[in-house]
């Protein structure tokens, strides 16, 4: 499905890695994990083709990910793209990620993650972790053949965690893949790749 | 139309100045910015 | 064997044609310099000293020989850095970006040096430092655009991101120059119309042409001569920790 | 393409509602600007009347400027950037969406409070009119300049902003008041018209992929 091959990306001259090769196949959870500051998000955002000034070759479904129209690809990053003065329900209805919006899907996945969200409240009167949560509900919600999530684990809770895992066994039995980044060795993957086994110094 | 011949010299004399001024300007300028990354590379050698 | 054609492939893109550049430019350098002293020093000498004083404006007149030059200059270096942004902006070519980011000061630096000294050249002429006439107005914004890409330079960390933007930058400043003259042209006419020409080009004599001339090149080749040596200063910033530079 | 550019729309229209500073501060800086000339000039209808177009359009270029410099800036800080490059889809899209979500916002209700220098700087009402259209006409070039600075200079200080935006927008500034002082001396302004329009339509395709390139530059 995604094949990375020989993929290196400088930044001001210092390579954060090089000559990192992978094969994801569908039906398969990558964990990426390495050091602060060793390119995890960098590594993402290149394979979901948001930075494409990287050197070697991304094929997704053995096309450049740099020639493809719509892949689809969902890509939930650090940052989760969602404005705090605007209500819960105005910023999941409005994302552009979320071409069908299911209230009720997302509504579902939240009781899931054991979190009480009112969608008429602005988003900024909520928590760190609970913002996790709506996010990873509307990724829940949202089907793609390729997930790319950055530090899903963090800042949740056990039950989110929990839950976050069935999530990823779902919808890989759906047929998806996903790409995700984590520090703290939290979530269950069947393949995971060093970030830091691709410096060269 | 004015003329002041009196101030010949100081009108000249100033464009003239000011003129020399900014050519060594940008002639020392490059010089020193290169000296010293030569010194910084041959501290780097030693 | 793919894996280290690969990276000669990227090393070779990398390195561009840089170290070329720093080589030949060392070498040409002490000759430009040379003749750019030359034609600097006879322009400006004879003008200054030696060419007949103008029976109109006496020998204030004689400002000419540093002001036309650097108007001249302070043009050239713009549209240079024009086709050399395109040259960025098309092929990604990485000396553009040194040329621009080299350029841009030198160009601002001979604008402030038109301006300063049509001013110097106004106050005996017409009895005023500053008059909002179409020339003046337009240098000004000349220079104005220079401060812009050098300042919009300076607030990017990453080399090649503010290479690019400069290039757009420079590049939008080309497309509205143009517009922005001919507008001053507009406004000037409607508001007052120019009684003063600066240079009235079809008076001038022989005697006093021929400096000007040899000054306009003399300004042209110490111009060559401070690109060269920004860029040798700029390349050897950017790339201090490549191989070619610690071996040269 | 259309369906998209719908959705960006209808995003913008929502996040503008819920934030008044950002289209009520332009009014705010609009009219105190104006009320500056008199106290700083004079209070003499006769001479503010003869000023009056240029205060206006000085007057509206700044408050214009002070909006739209800052349109992708948010967008950038939050990540919804890095999603909207994570699709795929023409930036080309976002990028006029957003400036003319951002004119409507900011610049329109600018213009229509302009209307009031008849009072303020006794401007000759019959000239409102001409005023008026040259605003319609010129502000939205600004705010394309505007945009290219924004979006040149993101996450970065705003005082590139004017250093960019100001001397692009000399052309529309003098352009705008030539068409109101040629009317009061009783030619015909179409002329400055045209030539904003011919400026607008030309620029617009330009500085639409500028954006883009230099929206792009941060993503490198």
């Amino acid at each position: 499905m995604l094949k990375v091959d020989n993929l290196s990306y400088a930044y001001t001259d210092k390579y954060l890695f090089e000559n990192l090769n992978l094969y994801l196949d569908i039906k398969t959870i990558i964990k990426v994990s390495g050091s602060n500051g060793s390119g995890k998000t960098t590594f993402l955002k290149n394979i979901s083709g948001i930075l494409q000034d990287y050197e070697g070759e991304i094929l997704y479904l053995n096309e450049n990910i740099k020639d493809i129209s719509s892949p689809n690809i969902f890509y939930a990053g650090h940052k989760n793209g969602f404005k705090d003065n605007l209500t819960v329900g105005e910023n999941l209805k409005n994302d552009l990620r979320n071409p069908e919006f299911d209230l009720d899907k997302i509504k579902n996945y939240l009781n899931d993650f054991g979190c009480e969200i009112s969608f008429s409240t602005p988003l900024g009167n909520y928590s760190e972790g609970q913002k996790k949560k709506i996010l990873l509900s509307l990724f829940a919600s949202v089907n793609a053949d390729l997930y790319v999530l950055d530090e899903p684990f963090s800042n949740l809770d056990d039950e989110g965690i929990d839950c976050l895992n069935e999530i990823f066994r779902q919808k890989v039995s759906e047929g998806s893949s996903i790409v995700f980044t984590s520090h703290e060795n939290q979530g269950k993957s069947s393949q995971e790749i060093n970030i830091d086994d691709f410096k060269n110094d | 139309m004015i003329y002041d011949f009196n101030d010949y010299n100081f009108h000249v004399w100033l464009v003239l100045l000011i003129t020399v001024t900014l050519i060594s300007l940008n002639l020392i300028v490059p010089k020193i910015r290169l000296n010293k990354i030569k010194k910084l590379k041959k501290i780097d050698k030693n | 064997m793919n894996k280290t054609f690969n990276n000669l492939k990227t090393f070779y893109h990398k390195l561009g044609s840089s170290p070329w550049f720093y080589k030949i430019s060392g070498i040409t350098i002490p000759y430009v310099a040379l003749f750019s002293f030359l034609f600097l020093s006879i322009g400006i000498v004879w003008g200054v000293f030696f060419s007949p004083t103008d029976f109109k404006q006496g020998d204030v007149y004689r400002i000419i020989y540093m002001h036309v030059p650097a108007a001249s200059v302070s043009q050239a270096i713009y549209y240079t850095m024009t086709v050399a942004a395109v040259v960025s902006m098309i092929w990604r070519m990485k000396m553009a970006g040194i040329f621009i980011k080299s350029m841009a000061p030198i160009g601002a630096s001979f604008t402030f040096l038109a301006l300063i000294s049509g001013s110097i050249w106004g106050q005996p002429t017409w009895g005023t430092w500053w008059i909002w006439d179409a020339r003046l107005t337009s240098t000004l914004v000349l220079f104005i655009f220079y401060i812009a890409i050098i300042s919009l330079y300076s607030s990017f960390s990453e080399k090649k991101s503010a290479d690019q933007a400069v290039s757009i930058l420079t590049l939008v400043g080309a497309v509205n120059l143009p517009i922005i003259k001919k507008s001053v042209d507009w406004w000037n006419t409607l508001h007052q119309p120019a009684s003063i020409k600066f240079t009235e080009s079809s008076s001038i004599s022989p005697e006093m042409l021929y400096p000007l001339i040899i000054s306009i090149f003399g300004f042209y080749l110490v111009v060559l001569l401070s690109g060269l040596m920004a860029m040798r200063a700029e390349i050897a910033k950017r790339e201090i920790n490549k191989e070619w530079f610690k071996n040269y | 393409m259309t369906r998209l550019a719908k959705r960006i729309f209808y995003k913008e229209l929502v996040s503008y509602k819920k934030r008044s500073s950002t289209y009520l501060s332009p009014i705010v800086f609009f009219l105190i600007t104006i009320a500056l000339y008199p106290l700083a000039l004079s209070n003499d209808p006769a001479d503010l009347a003869f000023l009056a177009p240029g205060i206006t359009w000085i007057c509206v270029l700044l408050s214009t400027l002070l909006s739209i410099q800052n349109i992708f800036n948010e967008d950038f800080e939050d990540g919804s950037l890095d999603i909207f490059f994570s699709l795929r889809v023409s930036t080309l899209s976002l990028v006029i969406v957003k400036i003319l979500v951002n004119w409507i916002f900011s610049s329109l209700p600018i213009i229509i409070l302009s209307s009031t220098v008849v009072f303020l700087l006794f401007l000759p009402s019959e000239s409102l009119v001409i005023l008026l259209t040259s605003l319609l006409i010129g502000t939205p070039v600004i705010s394309l300049f505007g945009a290219l600075a924004g979006a040149l200079s993101l996450g970065k200080s705003s005082i590139l902003g004017p250093a960019i935006v100001l001397p692009l927008s000399l052309p529309i500034l003098i352009l705008g008041t030539s068409a109101v002082s040629s009317f009061l001396n009783g030619e015909n302004p179409s002329f400055y018209f045209l030539m904003m329009l011919a400026i607008f339509i030309f620029l617009l395709p330009l500085i639409c992929y500028a954006c883009i390139g230099a929206l792009r530059l941060h993503y490198e």
